[in-house]
Order: C-alpha cells, then sequence, then structure tokens
C-alpha cells in the first residue's frame, strides 16, 4: 500500500520533471549566465574565478554557509557527550601508526597550501578546509578520539579559532564597509589587486580564503569528531 | 547529448529519493534520502556550468574557453551546507534514539490528530 | 388531451379561484394530477372513516375539515396559473396537514418540526415569486419554461416542501409518527404539491435531473436499513421523489410529463402500501417488521394480495403502473448516468420490497446479527370491509393505470413501454434486487452502519462535522513518512495546476 | 560608509556578537547579560529604518550592493518598506524569546544564545535579501537555529519534535533549491530585479517548474495544508519559548520571502505580469488557502495541548492570508502585509503566555493549566486581549487586520473567501473561549507567581509589549495599514 502509493508519488514527481525537461528542450535556449571567468582578473586580481566569486562576488552566501558550519558545529558539540571514544575496538599495527604520524604533518601543509593558493590555483579556504579538518579526523580514528583531543587540539581550542576566524571575516568585511563604501568590499576599499598570478594579489580574497580555511577546518573538525563521540 | 541524459536521471535521483523517504522508517535511511536529494540538485547545478572541451576557470590565458565559474560556486555552498545539515540530523537521530530507544520513526509518533 | 373539460367540471372550484381572474393553465400534467388526487382522495377517506373511528368527535371534525381542504387545494394547484394563487393553494394544502396533524396525540412535538420547515419554504418560494415579477413584469406564469428569475429561491422551496432526499428529513420525523390513516391520506397531498411546483416552476432545470436521479438511489439505501414498517415506506416516499424530480428536471417535454405521470403513479400505489401498513399496525401493534414476522401476516389473503400489488407497481415490475412510468423516465433520461442511476434505485427498491414481503408476509428468516423481539399481545381485527374496498379500488388502478400513456404519449403509440426490450429493462433490476436480498443484505446491513441518521438537520450537520474533524485527525497520524507524502502530494498538485493552467 | 548600506549592518552585527558572546563566556562573564544588552541594540538597529523614513524623511528601498557590484554579478540587499515594517517585530520578538527561553538552574546549554544571535542574523538577512541563492542560504541557517532551539531542552521529546521538523523544513529547502535552480537555468540569474526582467524570453515550462517548486517549499515552511503536518509535531517538544519566536519571527521571514517572489516577479498580479497573461497562482493560492482555513481551525478546535492548538491556529490564519493574497489587487495585498505582522506579535505573546504556564505547571495541556490566569490580572488582561486580537474581534489591531483582510476581499469580489475567513474566525472564538475558561475558572488558583525569576518579569513585560500594541494598533491601523500599503506598492514596482 505505502509502497504503491509512494512509487506512484515519485512517479509523477519524475514524470513532472520529465515533462518539463522535454517542454524546455536542451538548455542552450535559456539565457546563460554572466559568464565571470573573463572578468576576474580585472576586478579582483584573483585568477581563480570560483574562489573569486566565493569571496568577492557572492562574499555574502559564503559567509553564510560559514556561519551555517559553525551554527551546525556548535549544535553538534553540544549535543555529543564529553566521552573519549576510541575509534576502533581494535588497535592498528605500528606500521599503520608510524605511517600516519609521518603523514599527518604532510596533510597538514598541503591543507594549508591549498588554503594561501586559493586565489591562484585550485582550491579556496573550503576545500583547504576539509583538509586541514581530515587531518584532525585522521588522528581521532588512528589514536582514539581521547587522544586526539588531549594531544592535538583541545575541543576549547578548535572552539577558540573557529570563533576567532568567524570575528575575523565579519571584521574583514567590515573594512571595505567603512573604507570602500560596500560591505565585504574588495577592490573598492584601495587594497592594491597585485599582479594576478602571484601569491600576493587579489586583495583581500587571500586573508577571506584564510579565515574560512580556519572556520570551516575546525567545524568540520568539530562535527565528525562529536558525531565520533556519540 | 549528455545534458538531457543527466538532467534525466537527476530527476529520477530524486523520484528514488522520494519514494525512500516515503518507504523508509529508519531514521537514517531518510537522512540518506535527503542526501541522495541534495545530490541531484547538485548534479544539476554542476551542470549547468558544464561546457565540452571547456577549461577549469582558473583564467592563465585570455582567450581560451572556460567552464562557467557561477554554478561551481554555488554547488560548493549547496554541498558545505548539505553536509552540515546530514551531520545536524545525524546527530539528532543518534540523540533521539538514545532516548526513545527506536530508531524507526513509526515508532516514534507520540502525537496524534 | 382526454376530456380536459370534463375535468375542468369535476375540479371543485374551478380554475378562477379567489377571483383573481387569470386564465387557468389546463393541460395533461394538470389534469392527471388533479385527477390522481381527487380518485385516491375519495378512498383514502373510504378507508380513513373506517381506520379513524377511535378519535373523538372534535378531532374528527377537524381531521376532516383537513382532509377536504388539502383535497381542494391540492386538486386546484395544478390549474393555477396566477403565481400569487399558486402561492395560497401552496399554503392551503399545508394548512390542510397542520389541521390533520393537530388532530394527533403528539401534536407540538410533530408541529415544531413541520411548520418551521414549511413556513421556510413559503418565504423560499415568495422571494422566488417577487423575483420573477421584477423580472418578468407580472405575477403569470408562462405556460411553459418556469420561472424568468429567482430560480434559486424556488428550488428550495420545491426541494423542502417536496422532501426530496437531503431535506426529506421533515417528512421522515412526521409522518411515521401520526395514526396510520393519517400518514395515508398526509402521504399523498403535500410533498406532490411540492413536486407539482417543481413542474410548474423549474422544468427542466440543469443538473437537476441528476440530482433527482442520485437522491433516489441514496433514499432507497435509507429505506433499505430501515425494520419499523412507516419509516421504512417514508424513506421510499423520498426515494420516489426523487424519480419525479429526475424526470421533471429532463429536458424533454416527454420526460416532464413522464415525472407527474410517475407522480399520479405513486399516489395510488404508495397509498395502497401505506393502507396494508396501517392494517398491520393496528392488527399486530407495532411497527417492527421482524416482530410482525414472527406471526406471519400471509394468512390475510387480500391484505396480502394489497401489497404484493403494491410492492410489484412500486418495484417497476410489469405490467404495474410503476413499471411503465419508470420505464418512461428511463427512456428519457438526458445522461447516461442518471439513467444508471435510476437502475441502481430500481434494484434498491426491488431488494427492500422483497424484505417487506418476506419478513412481513411469509416470515421469512431472520439474518445474524438482528434482534428478535418479543410479540406484543395481538388484536383481533384485520380489514374492515370499507378499507378492503379502498384498497382493492386502488390495486385495480395501479393495473389499469397503464393505459394512460396511450393517451399522454400518443406518439409511442404504446410502443416503448411494452416493448419486449423495456419489459427486460424493468424485469432485470427487480429480479436483481430480489436476489441480492437473500445474497447480500447482511453484507448490505453493515455498509448502512456508515451511513449518518435520519436525525434532525442541526444534529445531522454536527455528526458530519464531528466526522470530518475525525477524519481529519486520523489523517495526521504523526507518523513523519505520512506528512513527507502529503508534501510530495501537494508539491505534484501545484505544479500540476501551474503546468496545466 | 553611506547610509545605503545600512541593512548589512542587521546581518553582520549579529554574526559578529556570536564570537565575541563565546569570548565573553570564556572570561567568566554573564553572556547572559551581556547576549540580552546586545540583541536589544540589534533590535533598535531594526527600528532605525522605520523611525528614519517616517521622521526623518528617509527615502526608503535602501540598496546595500554586497562588495560594491551590481545585481547581476553580486549579491543586492534591499531594505524596503515591508522589511522595515517588519524588522522591529521580528526582533523584539527574538529579544523577548532569548531573554524568557534561558533555562534558568539547569547548566547554560553551550550554544543558547549563540542560536539567538544566528537567527537574528538568519531573519533579517532573509527579509532584506534580493537574491535567491542568497535567500535559500539565509534560510538554511535560521533552519538550523529553530530546530536547535527546538532541541534544547534536551529530552527525546524534544529531540524527537527536532528531528521531525528538521527532515520537513530541508525537503523544504530542498523544493526552494530545486525552484532556485529551475529559474537560474532559465534566467541565468539569481537576483529578483534582474530575473523579473529576463522572465519574459525564458522558458515558459521551466519557469513554471520553478515558481511551482519555490512556491511548495515556502508552503513547507509556512505550513499550509496539506504541507503543514509536520508543523504540530516539530513544536509540541518544543520549549514554547522557542515555538512562539519560531512562529513569530520564521513565518513572518519566510512570508517576506513569498511576497519577493510571488507578488515581486509578477506571479500573481504585479505590473509586470511577467509569468503569463494569466497566472495559474491565484487559482492554487485561493485552494491551498481555503482548505489551510478549515483543517487548521478544526484541528485547533480538537486539540488538548496548547501549543499544538496555537500552531493549528496559526495554519488557519495564513490559510486565510493566502485566500487573500490570491485576490491580486494591492489593497488586499496590503492587508496581508498588516495581518502578518500582526500574527507574528500576537501568537509569539500567546506563546510567551504559554511558555510563562507551561515552565510553572510541567506541561501545556489545556486541562493542567486550569487556573492558571485566575489570580494573576496582568497575565489575564493579556491573554484575553491577545485572543481577542487572535478573533479579530475589536478593539484590537488583529480586528483592523482582519477587516481589514474582508473588506478588500469583498470589495475584489471573493464573498465566498471572505465567508471562509470568518468562519474561521467563528471557530476560533470557540477554541480560544474554552482555553481562556478553563484558564480563568476551572480548578482551584495555586500559589501565586513568583516574582523573584527573572524570566517571569521578562514574560510580563512581554505580554505587557503584545498587549499594548495590539490596543496602541487598533488606534493606529491606519498608519500600520498605510505603511504596508506602501510596501506593497514598492513591491508591485518590481525591486530596484
Amino acid at each position: 500500500m505505502r509502497r504503491t502509493l509512494a512509487l506512484l508519488i515519485s512517479g509523477s514527481i519524475v514524470a513532472l520533471g520529465v515533462t518539463t525537461l522535454m517542454l524546455t528542450g536542451t538548455l542552450s535556449d535559456a539565457i546563460r549566465p554572466v559568464d565571470y571567468t573573463l572578468r576576474t582578473v580585472r576586478d579582483t586580481g584573483a585568477i581563480n574565478a570560483v574562489t573569486a566569486i566565493l569571496f568577492d562576488y557572492r562574499a555574502l552566501d559564503t559567509l553564510g554557509e560559514a556561519t551555517v558550519i559553525f551554527a551546525a558545529s556548535s549544535v553538534l558539540a553540544f549535543l555529543a557527550p564529553r566521552s573519549s571514544a576510541s575509534m576502533l575496538s581494535v588497535r592498528l599495527s605500528m606500521l599503520i601508526l608510524y605511517g600516519i604520524a609521518f603523514l599527518l604533518p604532510f596533510i597538514m601543509v598541503f591543507g594549508f597550501g591549498t588554503i594561501v593558493f586559493g586565489h591562484v590555483s585550485p582550491g579556496g579556504g573550503f576545500t583547504g578546509g576539509v583538509m586541514l579538518s581530515s587531518s584532525v579526523v585522521i588522528f581521532a580514528v588512528v589514536y582514539s578520539v581521547g587522544g586526539q583531543q588531549s594531544y592535538v587540539l583541545p575541543i576549547l581550542v578548535k572552539k577558540y579559532v573557529e570563533n576567532a576566524a568567524m570575528f575575523v571575516f565579519v571584521s574583514l568585511g567590515f573594512i571595505g564597509l567603512f573604507s570602500g563604501g560596500a560591505y565585504l568590499a574588495n577592490a573598492l576599499t584601495g587594497i592594491p589587486l597585485g599582479e594576478p598570478g602571484s601569491l600576493l594579489s587579489g586583495g583581500l580574497i587571500p586573508l577571506l580564503n584564510i579565515a574560512t580555511g580556519f572556520k570551516v577546518g575546525m567545524g568540520l573538525a568539530l562535527i565528525i569528531i562529536s558525531l565520533f563521540a556519540e | 547529448m549528455l545534458a538531457p541524459t543527466i538532467l534525466t536521471g537527476a530527476i529520477v535521483l530524486t523520484g528514488c529519493a522520494f519514494y525512500g523517504l516515503i518507504t523508509h522508517r529508519h531514521m537514517i535511511r531518510l537522512v540518506i534520502c535527503l542526501n541522495i536529494l541534495d545530490s541531484a540538485v547538485l548534479l544539476v547545478i554542476v551542470l549547468l556550468g558544464y561546457e565540452p572541451d571547456a577549461a577549469a576557470p582558473i583564467v592563465r590565458q585570455a582567450d581560451l574557453q572556460y567552464v562557467l565559474g557561477l554554478p561551481h560556486a554555488l554547488s560548493l555552498t549547496a554541498i558545505v551546507i548539505s553536509a552540515c545539515t546530514t551531520a545536524l540530523m545525524l546527530g539528532y537521530a543518534v540523540r533521539v534514539h538514545r532516548l526513545r530507544g527506536t530508531v524507526y520513526v513509526d515508532r516514534l509518533t507520540r502525537w496524534r490528530g | 388531451m382526454i376530456g380536459v373539460a370534463a375535468f375542468q367540471a369535476v375540479t371543485p372550484f374551478g380554475p378562477g379561484l379567489l377571483g383573481l381572474g387569470q386564465a387557468a393553465i389546463v393541460d395533461d400534467a394538470a389534469v392527471l394530477t388533479a385527477a390522481g388526487f381527487l380518485v385516491f382522495c375519495v378512498f383514502a377517506a373510504l378507508f380513513a372513516r373506517e381506520s379513524g373511528r377511535e378519535r373523538t368527535r372534535g378531532r374528527r371534525l377537524l381531521f376532516r375539515a383537513g382532509v377536504a381542504l388539502q383535497l381542494l387545494a391540492a386538486t386546484t394547484l395544478p390549474f393555477a396559473a396566477d403565481l400569487l394563487q399558486f402561492f395560497i393553494l401552496w399554503e392551503l394544502v399545508s394548512l390542510g396537514a397542520v389541521a390533520i396533524l393537530l388532530c394527533e396525540s403528539g401534536r407540538l412535538r410533530l408541529l415544531r418540526i413541520y411548520l418551521p420547515i414549511q413556513i421556510a419554504a413559503a418565504v423560499a418560494l415568495i422571494v422566488a415569486i417577487a423575483l420573477h415579477s421584477v423580472a418578468a413584469d407580472g405575477l403569470l406564469l408562462p405556460a411553459s419554461g418556469g420561472l424568468a428569475a429567482g430560480q434559486p429561491f424556488a428550488l428550495f422551496a420545491v426541494l423542502v416542501k417536496a422532501a426530496v432526499f437531503p431535506l426529506h428529513i421533515w417528512m421522515v420525523q412526521t409522518y411515521p409518527r401520526v395514526s396510520p390513516a393519517s400518514t395515508v391520506i398526509l402521504s399523498a397531498f403535500g410533498t406532490k404539491s411540492g413536486v407539482f411546483a417543481a413542474y410548474r416552476l423549474l422544468p427542466g432545470l440543469a443538473g437537476l435531473e441528476l440530482f433527482g436521479a442520485l437522491s433516489a438511489l441514496l433514499a432507497v439505501l435509507y429505506a433499505l436499513r430501515q425494520r419499523q414498517l412507516r419509516p421504512f415506506l417514508t424513506f421510499h416516499i423520498a426515494s420516489q421523489i426523487g424519480y419525479m424530480i429526475a424526470g421533471i428536471g429532463g429536458v424533454a417535454a416527454a420526460s416532464q410529463l413522464a415525472g407527474v405521470y410517475h407522480l399520479s403513479n405513486h399516489v395510488m400505489y404508495k397509498g395502497l402500501l401505506l393502507m396494508t401498513a396501517a392494517v398491520l399496525v393496528r392488527r399486530f401493534g407495532t411497527e417492527d417488521m421482524y416482530t410482525i414476522r414472527s406471526h406471519g401476516a400471509s394468512t390475510n389473503g387480500p391484505l396480502f394480495a394489497a401489497a404484493l400489488i403494491g410492492a410489484l407497481a412500486i418495484s417497476g415490475v410489469p405490467p404495474f403502473n410503476g413499471f411503465v412510468s419508470k420505464a418512461l423516465l428511463k427512456a428519457h433520461a438526458g445522461s447516461a448516468a442518471s439513467y444508471w442511476l435510476m437502475v441502481a434505485a430500481s434494484v434498491g427498491t426491488a431488494m427492500s420490497f422483497t424484505k417487506f414481503l418476506w419478513l412481513a408476509f411469509l416470515g421469512g428468516h431472520i439474518h445474524k446479527g438482528v434482534q428478535d423481539e418479543a410479540a406484543p399481545p395481538l388484536l383481533k381485527r384485520w380489514s374492515g370491509p370499507a378499507e378492503l374496498t379502498a384498497m382493492g379500488a386502488l390495486a385495480t388502478l395501479c393495473i389499469s393505470m397503464t393505459v394512460l400513456p396511450v393517451f399522454l404519449f400518443p406518439e409511442l403509440q404504446l410502443a416503448y413501454p411494452f416493448s419486449r426490450a423495456s419489459i427486460i429493462a424493468g424485469l432485470w433490476p427487480a429480479a436483481l434486487g430480489c436476489a441480492g436480498y437473500f445474497l447480500f443484505y447482511p453484507q448490505l446491513l453493515r455498509v448502512f452502519k456508515l451511513l449518518p441518521d435520519g436525525r434532525p438537520a442541526g444534529q445531522v450537520s454536527l455528526e458530519f462535522a464531528r466526522g470530518v474533524i475525525r477524519t481529519m485527525r486520523s489523517l495526521h497520524s504523526g507518523d513523519l513518512r505520512d506528512s513527507i507524502a502529503w508534501m510530495l502530494t501537494g508539491l505534484i498538485l501545484v505544479w500540476l495546476l501551474t503546468l496545466v493552467l | 560608509m553611506t547610509t545605503s548600506q545600512f541593512p548589512v549592518l542587521l546581518i553582520a552585527i549579529p554574526l559578529m556578537l556570536v564570537p565575541v558572546a563565546f569570548f565573553v563566556s570564556q572570561a567568566k562573564l554573564s553572556v547572559r547579560g551581556f547576549a540580552i544588552a546586545s540583541l536589544g541594540l540589534v533590535a533598535m538597529l531594526a527600528y532605525a529604518p522605520l523611525v528614519a523614513a517616517l521622521g526623518f524623511g528617509l527615502v526608503l528601498p535602501l540598496e546595500a550592493r554586497m562588495g560594491g557590484w551590481g545585481p547581476e554579478l553580486g549579491i543586492v540587499l534591499m531594505l524596503d518598506p515591508l522589511a522595515a515594517l517588519l524588522l522591529p517585530i521580528t526582533n523584539t520578538i527574538i529579544v523577548l524569546g532569548a531573554a524568557i527561553g534561558f533555562p534558568a538552574g539547569e547548566r547554560t546549554p553551550i550554544p543558547y544564545f549563540p542560536l539567538w544571535f544566528l537567527l537574528a542574523a538568519g531573519s533579517n538577512g532573509l527579509i532584506v535579501t534580493s537574491d535567491l541563492f542568497n535567500a535559500y542560504v539565509f534560510l538554511e541557517i535560521i533552519a538550523i537555529c529553530s530546530h536547535a532551539l527546538v532541541a534544547y531542552r534536551g529530552d527525546g521529546y524534544a529531540f524527537e519534535s527536532a528531528f521531525k521538523y528538521l527532515i520537513a523544513g530541508l525537503i523544504g529547502s530542498a523544493f526552494i533549491l530545486w525552484g532556485i535552480i529551475a529559474l537560474f537555468a532559465a534566467t541565468g540569474a539569481l537576483s529578483l530585479s534582474v530575473i523579473v526582467d529576463r522572465l519574459p524570453g525564458a522558458p515558459p515550462a521551466l519557469v513554471a517548474a520553478g515558481f511551482s517548486l519555490i512556491v511548495a517549499g515556502i508552503c513547507v515552511k509556512l505550513a499550509i495544508v496539506p504541507f503543514h503536518s509536520w508543523k504540530p509535531d516539530g513544536l509540541t517538544g518544543a520549549p514554547p519559548s522557542s515555538a512562539g519566536a519560531i512562529s513569530g519571527v520564521v513565518l513572518s521571514a519566510v512570508l517576506v520571502l513569498m511576497l519577493r517572489v510571488l507578488v515581486g516577479l509578477g506571479g500573481i498580479g504585479g505590473p509586470a505580469q511577467t509569468l503569463s497573461a494569466v497566472s495559474p497562482f491565484p487559482v492554487i493560492l485561493t485552494f491551498l488557502g481555503a482548505v489551510s482555513v478549515v483543517v487548521g481551525h478544526s484541528m485547533a478546535l480538537v486539540q488538548g495541548r496548547l501549543t499544538r492548538m496555537l500552531a493549528y491556529s496559526s495554519i488557519g490564519h495564513f490559510g486565510a492570508m493566502l485566500l487573500a493574497l490570491a485576490l491580486v489587487t494591492p489593497a488586499a495585498t496590503a492587508a496581508v502585509v498588516f495581518h502578518g505582522a500582526n500574527h507574528a506579535v500576537l501568537k509569539s505573546g500567546l506563546f510567551f503566555l504559554c511558555a510563562a504556564a507551561a515552565t510553572e505547571r510541567g506541561t501545556d495541556r489545556i486541562t493542567g493549566l486550569s487556573g492558571y490566569l485566575a489570580r494573576r490580572p496582568l497575565e489575564l488582561a493579556a491573554c484575553a486581549i491577545l485572543m481577542l486580537a487572535l478573533v479579530g474581534l475589536p478593539p484590537t489591531v488583529g480586528f483592523a487586520s482582519k477587516w481589514a483582510m474582508i473588506v478588500e476581499v469583498v470589495r475584489a469580489g471573493g464573498i465566498v473567501r471572505a465567508l471562509l475567513i470568518g468562519g474561521g474566525s467563528v471557530i476560533a472564538v470557540v477554541y480560544y473561549l474554552r482555553a481562556l475558561h478553563t484558564m480563568i475558572w476551572d480548578g482551584a488558583p495555586r500559589q501565586l507567581p513568583d516574582l523573584g525569576d527573572p524570566r517571569a518579569r521578562v514574560t510580563r513585560l512581554a505580554l505587557v509589549v503584545g498587549a499594548g500594541y495590539t490596543l496602541v494598533g487598533f488606534v493606529g491601523a491606519g498608519f500600520i495599514f498605510a505603511v504596508a500599503s506602501s510596501a506593497v506598492s514598492v513591491l508591485l514596482g518590481g525591486p530596484q
């Protein structure tokens, strides 16, 4: 009964969607969105168009999604009991333990690099942040949540970093408001955009990248560690 | 044509997610279905910016054909939001399981009418 | 057509009643109705004379006055051409009914139901008449086509007065609660005046046909559930009125005339059935079919014959008058839906009269789930000679009135109602109903429990609202998946409407 | 810094306050005092545009271009009269809700005040944004905060409510996201002002799909029948103060989004009439609204718990608003805005009262609250005034807005709609009177209120504010209606 009903309902939604698709034809008839790619360099100094959109044109969205991560991490940290559960019941072999210990710094460095070079190469605050958090998570998986919390980054430190990053992000927006006439403004503030393609380019974008990277990294780490602890 | 096929696939994926949302009673499965739903939207968003034989939008040469950047930025935002809400749902599900002793939504029904 | 002038003479006051001085409408329908009322009233009075002996002297006078008033008003009403005259005659019919009700023991309770309803109908009718007089600039009823304006009000008045199914509750509340002889009298005039008013004021109104057919079926379902004799027959009045309204709502003039013909037939066979019921009630002291059953009434041959003829006539079995008029109604049905609704109602009618005969006369078995009751002591008397005469005359009419279509529908030339196809079409629903009673009645009883009761309208609507809210509550199951399903259904709805509109 | 950048302060300041509150808590200072003071500051900021526009001649649609980019490239925030009317209301509700719901005595839940900050940021953002994707992001922020506020009491039922609420809310968000993407695919733009220009040349089927998905998603968020059944369940396990804030703030913010999408984009009416010559949305909204009025009010009639009764009654009220909205006349739309603003105040006020009562009695069952109001004249008066206003009886602002709605509906020819709205009010009289009767006369009055609890004082303040608005608003109804009318006329002019 329920299955038949479900089949009917989802089937009609699929039918409606496909009908819309067929009525629309190929999307080439539709109006194409603005092509940011060619004006990115001129407007922002960053050569990675995706990063430029995320941290300049639509930076408010990014602020919003960073807020979502923040909210989720603080709610989950509240939900999780403060227990130090081990992720795996069997101890891993020494080879893995040492191997991971060897790899972890590289993962972190790679993460930092992705954040810092986000405006000139593929990557950005989010990607790099996820890498950072993954290093924390790998540590927790291999060496138990408790060990991770006591040795690498205690929860409080993570929260400090996350809050500080959020503060920095919002404050960077205010720079634009006070000196450029618009919140989250970049080129308008008078900050030199630098030579496109070099590390010191893109005005405020690298700074926002770094703030976001820390925030995402710590936020996701908090979320995942909290879920482990559950 | 690539695009209509994948778009149809995304719509069918949505249908699958809806089917699962109505039939499954395990909370984790509901969460997975919502994830599938989000993935279908993400597929469409990414597809909107896709062009055959275009480069990734990192502008090193002015005369090259690049993929549109905006859908990528949107999908990145949507992915993050989807991940966060998934984590939240899982957290609530675990708490409900711990406090109410069941993982089935139809056993939860305390309030009728 | 037939002897219009003769009937003009017979009609007590003649067409120019009350000095309003408008030319009367004298057509087949009016003559048929007036003649039916007149003939029926003669025999009904004969029946009531013997049956109503227990009344005191003063009451008897009031009763006779009421019967006379109803007869005079009802026989004149069909000829009225002036709307004001029409309205006054309509009111006089009600007034006669009030006089009859005043002779009964529970008169206050009866009038509390009867009067407000009649007053509401009268107010609606006068509003309709006022609207028509403004639109048509005069009080004269057009010879054909009905009112020019104010149809909604007239419709309400007619549906209430004629006791069409959802508005029939007042009838069920009053008719079975008076003495048996009064039921026979009351059943003829009041509601039938309403039906005739529908013929005059709203012939061929859009949607009326389907509505009438539907109400015929629904009322039969209610009737099928009854075990008390007179409530059972009263619900059947509502059902038969549904047929008449369906005919009058038809576009063709022949269909409307067939509705009136069914009216006249109905007066005969329903009078006959109510008379047998009156005798049974008096003899056994109870209305309950299941109690009467334990005695078996078939020992009285004439009574059984009368009941059988009435039952066959109302079930539309050839060659009785009910068959002919029902065949005509079905032949002129405007849509397949109303045709099949009428057929279904015929099946239900046949089924319920099978039950009536089987239980009350043949002492048949009782289905499971029905309680048998201890029988009260019997009274000695069956029917007296005057009563038997009246019943015999009506039974004769039930057969002889089958020739009337020859005069009413000359173009049919007797072909239609008596063709083989139409006889089969009349027989199979009856046979189906008869068989259905023996096969499915217990299952049907369970279905009937779902129907709302025939209680006063306020209570019924309260029950309805409660049922709606109960349904809504059960839909809010608290299951998350159900709410998701509802959301998706809503999405489909919105999307579909956006695409379609 | 220019005046036009003002709207962003309403988003950025609450966001900025979140880390500041964290640092304050780490410095062992009183988070509670800090948080309430700063939320109050935000609320005062929210009053500023309305006051400035009325008293100091501020020209209202304030257009804040984020990063200096126009609607084609970036995100533009619009503070139009609609936002100026609703912002003070939502922000006041947030301050009062945060103060009332603060769990005294228990261990302070860590994210409690940050959630209110984020709720303020999210709802302000949703009210002022004119970019669809940005609206989606803010919608998600609101969703996460409100679910967490539903859950924060921390028992199994609270989490059950939160889980149901979250799943339903996310399905709504998914609908909205699909719709936004469909509109984006059709027009290549995300900003409402650009979309409205490009709609005529867009593929109609895709536009229709986008609109219907967005409308369906908004209906999920507004709990319109048949999208509604999560709402009573989602609010039952919640602390009533959170439920009040959610009813007041979230519903108002989503109503603004609905008006922006439907009226602003020409989905119903509007000079642009961009969708088509005959838009299908009046029919759809009429249908949904009629069903909502009937189901909402009649289900409220049979509820045994006060929160569920209020939740169902909200469904009925929004149904009435949809009925009026579907008439497409500017005056009716203005009446809807007026009623939406009133509904937020009145419903939150009753929820706050319910919160106080439920805290004292430990239950929100109406029978369990018998005699609660007997020796509390202030609460009694406020409760009676608020209920009168929700029913729509004079001398209250609820009467003014409902009357405006009915008059405009009748003027536009919708007699049946007016009867439905009026019939809903008649049912509402029955259930509110029953609840009021039980809370005044049934049962013996128990102990008197404990004035030592700061939350009780805040609740009284909230009730005084709500009842005061209800009475003063009745006198100034014409004034509020004028603001709503100008809001609608700006909206109909299309986003600039």
